[in-house]
C-alpha cells in the first residue's frame, strides 16, 4: 500500500511538504522502533549469555522468557527515580536525556534498505560520529552530578579513554571514505553492490570493531561501569526511568555500531536473493552476536591499558592502513 | 612495576581522595572494608577494616563442651569446613592420646582434598571475575557443584560440614562414592584444558596479571603470609609437608611454587595445587583399607590439662588450634590461628603504588574469606 | 623423631637462648603432646630479645595469644621456620593483669594486627605500637570479651549446672 | 634494548595475543551448545542423598507403634544451640519413662548431627527434608511426636 493512496494525503502533502512529512512518519517509525530493538536486545543477550554459562537464561516470563524485558521496564517505570541529596540537581537531570537523544538521532542516516531510509543526507557517517561522542558528555555530567565516588571516578576514566578510541575509529572510517569519496551512506552501500569492502580492508575492520567495542563501554573495555571495581561506574546512583534511558541508550548505541560496521564493511543491505532489509538485519544481528559473544569471553583492561593499546598500536596501523589505501588508489 | 614512589599524606593533603571500598562491595569476597587513600587512581594508603561478621567463636568456645565447639569450626573457614574438621579433631585427639584407625584416617585425607579442591575452584573463579571474565566463575561452579555432590553423598552437607568425630568420622564411604570422585578427577583433569585456553593464555589476563601485587618473599616472612600466597613468592611452605600429619607422609606429592610474587604466579600456585590434591585422592582411594571408622571414645571426653598446638593447611595457608585444657569438660582458652588474617595485612605494604584495578585484583589472588578473619 | 637437622637447630637454638637471656627457663618440649620443639619461659620483659633473635635465624612469628588465668595473663608468641628443618618455639610470658608489654611489631610488623587483636580482647595495653586500637569489636565497645569474668549470661549458667 | 628486538617482540606478543583471543573465543563458542546444567528448582525437584541431613524427625518402630524415645535428656545436654526440649511420663512408678512431647526448634538448629549420635535408644534420624524455610520465626517450633503420628 503506497503512502500517496491516503485519503487526504494530496491535502497534507500541499499544506506541510513532502520532505516533511516523511521525516515525521520516519521519525515515528524510528521511535517505535528504538525502545522495541533495544528490549529485544536485552533479552537476546541475556538468552546467549546464559547459554554460553551452561544456564537456560531468563524462562519465567513467556515462553523462553521473551516478555522478560517488558517486565523489567514495567519495574523500572513504577521504581521511584530518587536523586541524591548533594547532587547537581540538573545536571542530574539531564545526564539521561543527553545520552538517549543522540542515539536516536542516529538513526536517520542508516539505509536499512534501498528505500528505508528516514533522510539521505551527504554527511551521514560524521553525523553519526559527531553525536556518539556526546555519550562521554552525558557520561561525565551523570557521574559528577550524582556526588558519588564511584561514579566520579567512571566518569573520569570515560573522559580519559574517550580520545584514545575515537581517533582510530575515524581513521579506520577514513580509508573506507577514500575509497567511495563520499560521506553518503546510501552510496558507500551502493559502492560494495560486487565486492565488500571487507574484502580491501579487513585492517580497517578489525581497528573499526575494537574501537566501536570501546565506545559502547562495552567487554573488555568496560571501565566505565566496571561492575568489579567501581560497582557500577557512572549511573551508580540512577534509579528507575532514568537508569532505564541509560540501559536503553547502552543497547541502542551497540545497535547503531553494529548497522555502521555492517554498512561499512559488510555491505549494508546488499545480498543475493533475499530483499535488502533482510540482508540488513541479519548483518547486524551477526555483528551485535559477535559483541556479546566477546564481552561474555575477555576479562576487563585496565584503562591505562587501554590507553597505550590506542595509541601504540591502533592509530599508528591505522595511519599506515589510511596511506597505503591512498598510494594504492593513486596508483590503480 | 609502577614506579610511583609512595606519596606520604602530608604533603598533598587537599589532593587524598578518599575512597571506602566499603563493607558492601561487590569483589571484598565478604563483608570487608577496605579505606583507601587515593591519589587520582593510584593507592597512597589502604587500612582493612575487619570485624563485621565477628561472631566470637573463641568465646563460643569457652562455654561449651569439647563435643559441641564442632559445628563451630567449620563455621570458622566455610569453604574448607572439612579441613577444620579435621584439624580440630586431631588436635584433641593429640592431647587425649586417642588412637583413630587408619581407615578413618583416610577417609578424612580424601574428603578434605575433596574439600580443597572445591575451594580453590570457588577462589580462583572468584578472583577471575574480579578481574572482569564472568563466563569461567560459572564454569568453576558447575566444576564445584559435583564435588559438593559427591561430599554430600557421604557428609549429609555441602557447606557447613559436621562429619569427623573424635577418633574418627561419622558416615563410611561406599564404592558409589570412590567411583564417583573418580569420574569426577578425570572430568577435572579435561576441565583444565579450557580453562588454560580462556584464562592463562589470554593475554588480556597476562597483561593485567603479570607484575601486579608482587610480595617480596622477606615481606612474606615479616608478616607471616603463609599458604599459596606464600609459596607464589618462592618459599616451599606446605604444612602437609614441613610437617607431616594424619597419613599425609604415606603419599607422594610436590609442592608448587613460583617465583615471581605476583598475581599470576599465586594464580598458577593454585591450578597446580588443585592438580597434586587430586594425585593425592588417588593414591588414596587406591590404598584405602578396610577396618573400622571410629575409634573406641567415651561419650563426653575431657582431656587432661595442659596446652597443644596443633597447624594443619587449609585452601588459604596454615591453620593453628592453640588448645588449652585445665581437665575438665570444657575447654579453657581455643585460639584459631587463621591464615586470612595475616595474608590481608601484607595488603598494606604491597598495595600503595597501584591502580584501583591492581587492588582489587591482589585481594581477589590472596583468596581472602572474611568470617576467617573476624572469627 | 626429630630430624638430624632440626636437633642441630634446636642445639644452636638452646644455647643462643641461654646466652641471651639469663632469667629465661628454657625446655625442650616434647613436639608429640603439644606441638613445640621448644619452649621458653619468661617473666614479665625479653619479649623484643626472643623476637630480634628469632628474626636473625629467619623464623616467622606464626601467632601471637593470651589466656586470662585467674591471678595473670600468659602471653604466648608462637615461632616457626618455613625451611625444610621444621622447628616450632613457643615463647610463654607471665605478665600482671595491669602490666603493659612492650610490641614487637617494630621487628615483626605482621605483629601489629595480632597485638592489636589481644588489646581487643584481653585488655592488654602494648606500648610502642603504631595504632593500638579496636579490631574486630565495635569501636566503641568499653567490655573485653575474652576475660573470664566477661558474659556471665543466663544461657552460661544454664550450662554450667547441665554439664559440669 | 634494541628497538628492533623490541618491534619484533611487540608483534610477536600482538600475534600470540591475538591467537589466545580467538582460542578463548573457540571455547565458549563450545559452551553455547553443550547441555544446559541447572536444574529449574521449582518445576523439578532433585532427591537427596541418602545420608542428607534434612532436619530432624522420630523414626517409627513397630513393637510400640510409636517411636522409642525414653526422654532420657542425653541430647537436650549435648545440643550446642540448646534448642531441645523433651518431655516423659512414666505409665507405672518404677517403669520407664516414655517421651510425650519432643520440641526443636529449626531456626535454631545447626543441623550437626551430635544429638542423633548421642541417643542411647536410637529414635531419632536426619529426614531428607531441605525445604526448612517457615513463615513465622514460632511455625520452626515443631514437636516431632506428633509429626510422626501426622505421618502415620
Amino acid at each position: 500500500m503506497n503512502i500517496n493512496q491516503l485519503p487526504f494525503i494530496n491535502e497534507i502533502y500541499g499544506f506541510l511538504g513532502r520532505d516533511l512529512v516523511a521525516a515525521v512518519i520516519g521519525i515515528l517509525i524510528i521511535l517505535v522502533f528504538v525502545p522495541l530493538n533495544s528490549a529485544f536486545l536485552v533479552w537476546v543477550e541475556r538468552k546467549v549469555a546464559g547459554h554460553i554459562q551452561l544456564r537456560p537464561g531468563p524462562m519465567e516470563v513467556g515462553p523462553h522468557g521473551i516478555l522478560q524485558t517488558l517486565v523489567d521496564a514495567v519495574k523500572l517505570m513504577s521504581k521511584e527515580m530518587i536523586t541524591p541529596k548533594l547532587a547537581d540537581k540538573f545536571l542530574f537531570w539531564l545526564a539521561p536525556i543527553i545520552i538517549i537523544i543522540p542515539a536516536i538521532v542516529c538513526f536517520v542516516v542508516i539505509p536499512f534498505s534501498p528505500i528505508m531510509q528516514v533522510r539521505e543526507m551527504n554527511v551521514g557517517i560524521l553525523l553519526i560520529f559527531s553525536f556518539s561522542s556526546l555519550t562521554v558528555l552525558s557520561i561525565l555530567m551523570g557521574g559528577w552530578a550524582s556526588n558519588n565516588k564511584y561514579a566520579l571516578i567512571g566518569a573520569v576514566r570515560a573522559v580519559a579513554q574517550n580520545v584514545a578510541y575515537e581517533i582510530p575509529l575515524l581513521l579506520s572510517t577514513m580509508s573506507i571514505i577514500i575509497m567511495t569519496n563520499s560521506f553518503k551512506m546510501s552510496e558507500i552501500t551502493a559502492a560494495q553492490s560486487t565486492v565488500w569492502f571487507i574484502v580491501y580492508q579487513p585492517v580497517a575492520a578489525i581497528i573499526f570493531f575494537i574501537s566501536t567495542t570501546a565506545e559502547t563501554n562495552r567487554a573488555p573495555f568496560d571501565l566505565v561501569e566496571a561492575e568489579s571495581e567501581l560497582v557500577s561506574g557512572f549511573h551508580t546512583e540512577y534509579t528507575g526511568m532514568r537508569f532505564a534511558l541509560f540501559f536503553l541508550a547502552e543497547y541502542t548505541n551497540m545497535f547503531i555500531a553494529a548497522s555502521m560496521g555492517a554498512v561499512l564493511f559488510f555491505g549494508g543491505w546488499h545480498g543475493p536473493f533475499f530483499p535488502g532489509l533482510i540482508w540488513f538485519v541479519i548483518k547486524v544481528y551477526v555483528l551485535i552476536f559477535v559483541i556479546i559473544w566477546v564481552r561474555w569471553t575477555f576479562p576487563r583492561l585496565r584503562f591505562d591499558q587501554l590507553m597505550n593499546f590506542a595509541w601504540k598500536f591502533m592509530i599508528p596501523v591505522a595511519m599506515l592502513n589510511l596511506m597505503i589505501t591512498a598510494v594504492l588508489l593513486k596508483v590503480l | 612495576m609502577l614506579n610511583i614512589k609512595t606519596i606520604d599524606d602530608t604533603s598533598i593533603n587537599e589532593r587524598v581522595y578518599q575512597l571506602n571500598l566499603g563493607p558492601q562491595h561487590p569483589s571484598t569476597h565478604g563483608v570487608l572494608h577496605l579505606l583507601l587513600k587515593l591519589d587520582g587512581e593510584v593507592v597512597i594508603s589502604a587500612d582493612p577494616i575487619v570485624g563485621y561478621s565477628h561472631r566470637g567463636h573463641e568465646k563460643m568456645a569457652e562455654n561449651r563442651i569439647w563435643e559441641q565447639f564442632l559445628p563451630n569450626t567449620s563455621r570458622i573457614d566455610y569453604l574448607s569446613g572439612l579441613i577444620y574438621n579435621q584439624g580440630y579433631c586431631m588436635a584433641v585427639e593429640k592431647m587425649c592420646g586417642i588412637e583413630v584407625p587408619e581407615r578413618a584416617e583416610y577417609i578424612r585425607v580424601i574428603t578434605s582434598e575433596l574439600n580443597r579442591i572445591s575451594s580453590h575452584l570457588l577462589g580462583i573463579m572468584a578472583f577471575v571475575m574480579d578481574i572482569g571474565a564472568f563466563t569461567p566463575f560459572l564454569y568453576g561452579w558447575d566444576d564445584r557443584e559435583h564435588v559438593l555432590d559427591i561430599l554430600e553423598r557421604v557428609t549429609g552437607s555441602r557447606l557447613t560440614y559436621c562429619y569427623n568425630r573424635f577418633g574418627g568420622v561419622r558416615n563410611d564411604i561406599d564404592q558409589e562414592f570412590c567411583d564417583g570422585t573418580r569420574r569426577f578427577i578425570d572430568r577435572l583433569r579435561g576441565r583444565f584444558k579450557d580453562y588454560h585456553n580462556l584464562i592463562t593464555e589470554n593475554i588480556i589476563f597476562i597483561k593485567r596479571t603479570r607484575g601486579v601485587g608482587i610480595i617480596p618473599e622477606e615481606t612474606a616472612l615479616e608478616f607471616g603470609v603463609t599458604g599459596p600466597s606464600l609459596r607464589g613468592s618462592g618459599v616451599a611452605y606446605d604444612v602437609r609437608k614441613n610437617e607431616p600429619y594424619s597419613v599425609y607422609p604415606g603419599f607422594k606429592f610436590e609442592i608448587p611454587v613460583r617465583k615471581e610474587g605476583d598475581v599470576m604466579a599465586r594464580y598458577q600456585v593454585r591450578m597446580a595445587e588443585m592438580e597434586q590434591s587430586m594425585k593425592i585422592i588417588e593414591q588414596a582411594l587406591d590404598g584405602l583399607p578396610q577396618g573400622p571408622i571410629r575409634a573406641r571414645v567415651p561419650r563426653f571426653i575431657d582431656p587432661p590439662a595442659g596446652d597443644c598446638y596443633f597447624a594443619f593447611e587449609s585452601a588459604r595457608g596454615a591453620v593453628g588450634y592453640y588448645i588449652v585444657s585445665d581437665g575438665t569438660r570444657i575447654p579453657y582458652r581455643i585460639k584459631v590461628r587463621t591464615p586470612s588474617f595475616s595474608n590481608l595485612f601484607v595488603l598494606t605494604r604491597i598495595l600503595p603504588g597501584n591502580f584501583i584495578a591492581d587492588t582489587i585484583a591482589t585481594l581477589g589472588s590472596i583468596d581472602v574469606v572474611v568470617p576467617e578473619i573476624d572469627r | 623423631m626429630p630430624t638430624e637437622g632440626q636437633k642441630k637447630l634446636l642445639e644452636e637454638l638452646k644455647n643462643s637462648f641461654t646466652r641471651a637471656l639469663p632469667e629465661g627457663r628454657i625446655t625442650s618440649g616434647d613436639y608429640a603432646r603439644t606441638g613445640c620443639h621448644l619452649e621458653v619461659r619468661m617473666s614479665d620483659a625479653g619479649m623484643r630479645r626472643i623476637a630480634r633473635e628469632m628474626k636473625e635465624r629467619r623464623f616467622h612469628l606464626e601467632t601471637i595469644t593470651a589466656v586470662d588465668f585467674p591471678d595473670s595473663f600468659e602471653l604466648v608468641y608462637l615461632y616457626s621456620t618455613y625451611y625444610q628443618d621444621f622447628c616450632r618455639v613457643i615463647a610463654r610470658i607471665l605478665i600482671s593483669k595491669e602490666a603493659s608489654p612492650v610490641s614487637v611489631s617494630s621487628i615483626y610488623p605482621g605483629a601489629c594486627w595480632l597485638e592489636r587483636e589481644i588489646y581487643d580482647f584481653f585488655g592488654i595495653r602494648f606500648t610502642e605500637h603504631p595504632d593500638l586500637r579496636r579490631i574486630l569489636n565495635p569501636d566503641n565497645a568499653d567490655y573485653f570479651p575474652l576475660l573470664k569474668t566477661f558474659g556471665k549470661t543466663k544461657l552460661t549458667e544454664e550450662i554450667d549446672d547441665i554439664l559440669c | 634494548m634494541k628497538s628492533t628486538s623490541g618491534l619484533g617482540e611487540a608483534i610477536k606478543e600482538i600475534l600470540t595475543g591475538s591467537k589466545s583471543l580467538v582460542v578463548g573465543m573457540g571455547v565458549t563458542l563450545k559452551r553455547i551448545f553443550m547441555p544446559i546444567v541447572t536444574v529449574q528448582y521449582p518445576r523439578r525437584k532433585l532427591t537427596m542423598t541418602q545420608n542428607f541431613r534434612g532436619h530432624i524427625e522420630a523414626i517409627y518402630f513397630d513393637d510400640t507403634k510409636s517411636h522409642h524415645c525414653v526422654a532420657c535428656g542425653l541430647c537436650v545436654r549435648t545440643c550446642p544451640s540448646h534448642v531441645i526440649k523433651v518431655q516423659g511420663e512414666k505409665e507405672k512408678a518404677g517403669g520407664l519413662k516414655y517421651g510425650q512431647k519432643y520440641y526443636i526448634d529449626f531456626t535454631k538448629c545447626s543441623l550437626c548431627g551430635l544429638c542423633v549420635d548421642i541417643c542411647p535408644e536410637k529414635a531419632i534420624k536426619f529426614s531428607h527434608e531441605f525445604e526448612l524455610a517457615y513463615l513465622s520465626r514460632w511455625d520452626g517450633v515443631i514437636d516431632i511426636m506428633k509429626r510422626l503420628e501426622e505421618r502415620q
